[in-house]
């Protein structure tokens, strides 16, 4: 017995302790869209990971600033343009202390996820990246976080390498090891899968890439939501993110920069904002983070941001991953007792909350996206744009459901029901046990 | 609404598919896919001249797509050619909405009217028409296979189930 | 006399019937921004041209959106996806109305006419310039129809050649015809200028330019909010503009594309919705125009600007263009009536209508606005991203008045008396004549 | 709020600046910039060893800016360089809302302690004296020109002055 292995280093590996369950039913009020509607059946959407429903606090928001604060922002010696870019300016703040950036103007506000990604691909990329240097994805990640590097590859002459990902919905670590070498520039991948749920070791494989000399981008698009972004603790040099898919609205997007890469990102789009002098003849660049952003930015949705973030801060991180947890280890076991159902990725639903793909017998995964919808439950069908990752697991689409902080148990409920009925009605007579709900 | 889509004949043709019993001899057959979702299907035919004596549908898709398909393979087998490609145009005119021939019995395939009110799932029910276009436009000799995609067919962009993708 | 000249002839040539005049006061009251505030001077916004304000119909629609609509678009099998790719493609077909493209396929949305440009000369410039090609664009083109082009340029190698403003603001034509050759490929020419308010004459300029076989991009960032933009008409290959200056949300803007240019434009960013197949090796590209639209869009944003085109096409593009012009040439009369300023652009009211850009003697622009500010006045001061122009005049920066279909007499002279009292406390002592108002 | 920014002694400055007649010989010289807005100062120094003889001060800009070079000039003639740069250090830090050394006498410089709650004008009243700076830096003979912006000098980035332009 080693001298740590004593009651006290039972206590000290002890979890943290349980944070106060997430009241689903009353954070449900917050959101207007999932209100009681007379003439149709409540909705159960679970769909949250193609995007989140809007609490009203965001809504107002964005209200607010156009009946109180609208005005085009920067240098604008009004009221109402100090007024646009306080607020502007504060939401980028927001994103700064949600993503662990170091500051404000480690931040840029992007559309989404998908042109933060393009930023570093196109700017970035297009300044270090020569020929026969190898940038590494994975099999897993969003069309988003692949189709870029694909395409700055081709155009520079380097090399995209690819982590597989194992039967059960895992990066495949060794492999990444042995993929990483003095070329590697950088390493692009998601912190969640969109389709698996599967939430990567990406600070292990930053600090793996960073010793081997590359940069490190995670796609934070599905992490954002449960608050779990940290560029810091990763040790990430840029974080993408979409606000859409974390209460947030449409149209605004987050690219948070680490201290070295903030130094060497040159210019992505051209424009106003984004210069300082301009003659016939050439510009001169205006100072990070606005550099990187050109033209009218969205300020209402950039508002709307922090609101969300603001209400996400104020349930926490923790609370939101246990709510998550719980209902996919309840839907997991549920549709396991159906039968004749294949979920994919991990088993352990701490390793995947939130998600729960799976193919179910039968019932082509567009037909019960659609079944469903007739009984109010709202789930995606198709390829979720990883077509990549469907090949690997040979399917050509999955049915989705995702959870959020909305959801509740009767959500997961009257989804299997929903699942059960679907069934019946394409694939009558008995199969598998019916569950007594 | 959504009973226009699942008509008990669909149901009927989607658990049992007709035309899914391997051909002896194939004269014609052609693969084809619904870009939009990934599925599948193969569409053989047996010819006696002009006319098609026997049809095999194979569908790896959803209910509305294997359907159309088995339907399909009900109702062309005994047909001239021209009397197929009548039927085609019917069948494709009525699931984008436009009407149909009145003068064509359209049989089984009268169910799928209903698609047309589902503009996502119109190419699911086109799929399998045209592949056996494809099919029947090769001059090749038997068992040269050919693949199409519904591209070309499909509903044009800008309706509510414009754009692409295939889920996020 | 020719036998056109009778009175058949004069009928004919008959300005069109004046529009019944629009009545800004109770446009006014669709603007909650503008009410009255209890404590506060009135607010006299006099910044259109930066953004305008927006009416309660626009604001509503993006609160329905979130309220009733809210999903991520395209290929959903669920009522809420349907809902919000229904809203998605309709604002679609509603900017190719607003915008004389052939139809909504026709039509990009973007975040702004800043990357909308970007779009057209990374994409199209990126596939289409080499060495020794040219360009055209012109001395007053907004930063953001200018540094694009000097980019692409530079990094194509081709040539950025310079159409010149005269002294009374408007373009040279004849350096123009000169500046037309073999190597031309493309004009890039905005419809009416930020600063100055002049209209240019685009489509004898476009004509002239297709001729040449040369393509043409418009700037309509300032036309749109008159609802005067029409690519038909004009002759145009790309005509490029914001919603936040048409009453519309942040966050969205439209590229309308010719039946030509739309069938050469290569991708521009990458990622999910804008491919149709991928693999780990490549991918392929979907129909136009969701191929120039990655990632999630902004649907709320979209649906606003819906809402905006129908709010201006209520008004129609006559009455406001008439009740710019009017208030232009009241503003024009009144401040040259105060001696000692300085107005720039064509000294005809209809031919810069909305827009008042000027220098006075003493007061510099800076302090001009925010002493206006003190008054409830909002115009803006500065450079009004058209360094250039500003060069061209000799000056760095201007003060600038932009008026708007909310704007009323009565705010003009507001402004007027408020420039007085400006130039009261910084030059005191007689300087020209006071007005009586 | 305003009567902060444009107090009478200000405006006074700004009506008859001091420093504006031309120095017959000059020591030191710069030229300055506000990259935010492109006004322009012009600082010329005669020196008598460590001590300012007498500031030309030429200000193409707005009130805040020309009145600011008008007081330093008046503040800083009879002032040994060590001297100079204690003010400078004071007022820069009054400018940024930081406090100052209460042991020293700012003089008129005082009235533009309320520029500090005008975020997008501190980068005016400091355009003088960053100029100055530069001036003093130069180790150069008579008359050479340097030129310098307030860039180093203004608050950072992330105030609610953020971001550059200078309209839209
Ligand atoms: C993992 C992942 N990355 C990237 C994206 C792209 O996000 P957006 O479409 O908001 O740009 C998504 C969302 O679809 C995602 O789930
Ligand atoms: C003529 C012109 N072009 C382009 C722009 C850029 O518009 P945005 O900032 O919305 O991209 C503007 C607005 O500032 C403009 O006035
Ligand atoms: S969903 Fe693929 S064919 Fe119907
Ligand atoms: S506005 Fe230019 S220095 Fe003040």
């Amino acid at each position: 017995m080693t001298p740590a292995a004593g009651p006290e280093a039972a206590r000290r590996a002890a979890p943290p302790p349980e944070p106060p369950p997430l009241d689903a039913a009353r954070r449900k009020a917050d959101f207007p869209i999932l209100a009681p509607r007379p003439g149709l059946p409540p909705l159960v959407y679970l769909d949250s990971a193609a995007t989140t429903q809007k609490p009203r606090s965001v809504i107002q928001r964005i209200v607010r600033f156009y009946e109180e604060e609208n005005a085009n922002v920067h240098r604008g010696l009004h009221r109402l343009a100090e007024a646009a870019t306080r607020a502007y300016e504060e939401a980028r703040a927001a994103a700064a202390r949600f993503s662990g950036a170091a500051g404000p103007d480690h931040v840029v506000f992007t559309r989404n996820a998908t042109e933060a990604v393009n930023l570093v691909a196109r700017a970035w990329g297009g300044m270090h990246l020569g020929p026969g240097d190898e940038v590494i994805a994975t099999e897993m990640e969003h069309h988003s976080n692949l189709v870029p590097w694909q395409e700055v590859c081709r155009s520079r002459g380097a090399i995209l390498r690819i982590v597989p990902v194992t039967e059960d919905g895992r990066l495949d670590r060794e492999a990444f090891r042995r993929l990483l070498g003095p070329r590697t520039r950088l390493l692009a991948v998601s912190a969640k899968s969109n389709v698996l749920g599967t939430v990567n070791p990406v600070a292990e494989m930053a600090a793996e890439a960073r010793s081997a000399g590359a940069r490190v981008l995670v796609d934070a698009a599905q992490a954002a939501p449960t608050a779990a972004v940290d560029l810091r603790a990763w040790g990430a040099d840029f974080v993408a993110f979409s606000g859409h898919k974390m209460c947030g609205p449409m149209g605004i997007g987050v690219l948070a920069l680490s201290g070295d890469a903030r130094s060497d990102l040159p210019p992505f789009l051209f424009g106003g904002e984004m210069v300082r002098r301009v003659t016939l003849e050439g510009a001169t660049w205006n100072d990070p983070p606005w550099l990187w952003e050109a033209g009218t930015p969205s300020v209402a949705d950039a508002a709307g941001l922090q609101a969300a973030i603001e209400y996400l801060e104020e349930i926490g991180a923790p609370a939101l991953h246990a709510h998550e947890v719980r209902l996919t280890a309840r839907c997991m076991e549920m549709l396991a007792g159906l039968g004749g159902i294949r979920i994919f990725g991990p088993r352990d639903p701490s390793a995947r909350p939130g998600i729960v793909s799976f193919w179910m017998e039968d019932v082509h995964p567009h037909d019960l996206a659609q079944l469903l919808d007739a009984d109010g439950v709202a789930i995606r069908a198709g390829h979720h744009c990883a077509q990549p990752l469907m090949a690997r697991h040979g399917v050509v689409a999955t049915a989705r459901a995702s959870f959020y902080l909305y959801n509740t148990d009767e959500d997961v409920d009257a989804f299997v029901r929903a699942v059960l009925r679907s069934r019946e009605m394409l694939a009558p007579g008995p199969k598998g046990k019916h569950l007594g709900i | 609404m959504l009973d226009d889509l699942y008509r008990e004949l669909i149901l009927d043709h989607y658990r049992s598919p007709r035309g899914a019993a391997p051909l002896e001899r194939t004269d014609r057959r052609a693969e084809g896919q619904n870009p939009l979702c990934g599925d599948e299907c193969t569409v053989s035919l047996r010819l006696d001249g002009e006319k098609v004596l026997q049809v095999g549908f194979r569908g790896r898709g959803c209910s509305i797509s294997v359907a159309s398909g088995s339907m399909m393979a009900g109702e062309i087998e005994g047909l001239s050619l021209a009397e197929v490609r009548r039927l085609e145009a019917s069948v494709k005119s009525m699931l984008q909405g436009k009407g149909r021939d009145p003068s064509l019995d359209l049989g089984d395939l009268e169910a799928l009217e209903g698609v047309a009110r589902f503009p996502v799932r119109v190419k699911c029910a086109l799929l399998p028409w045209t592949t056996l276009l494809e099919a029947l436009s090769r001059k090749d000799p038997a068992g040269e296979r050919a693949r199409v995609t519904t591209e070309q067919a499909g509903p044009g962009p800008g309706g509510a189930a414009g754009g692409g993708g295939g889920g996020i």
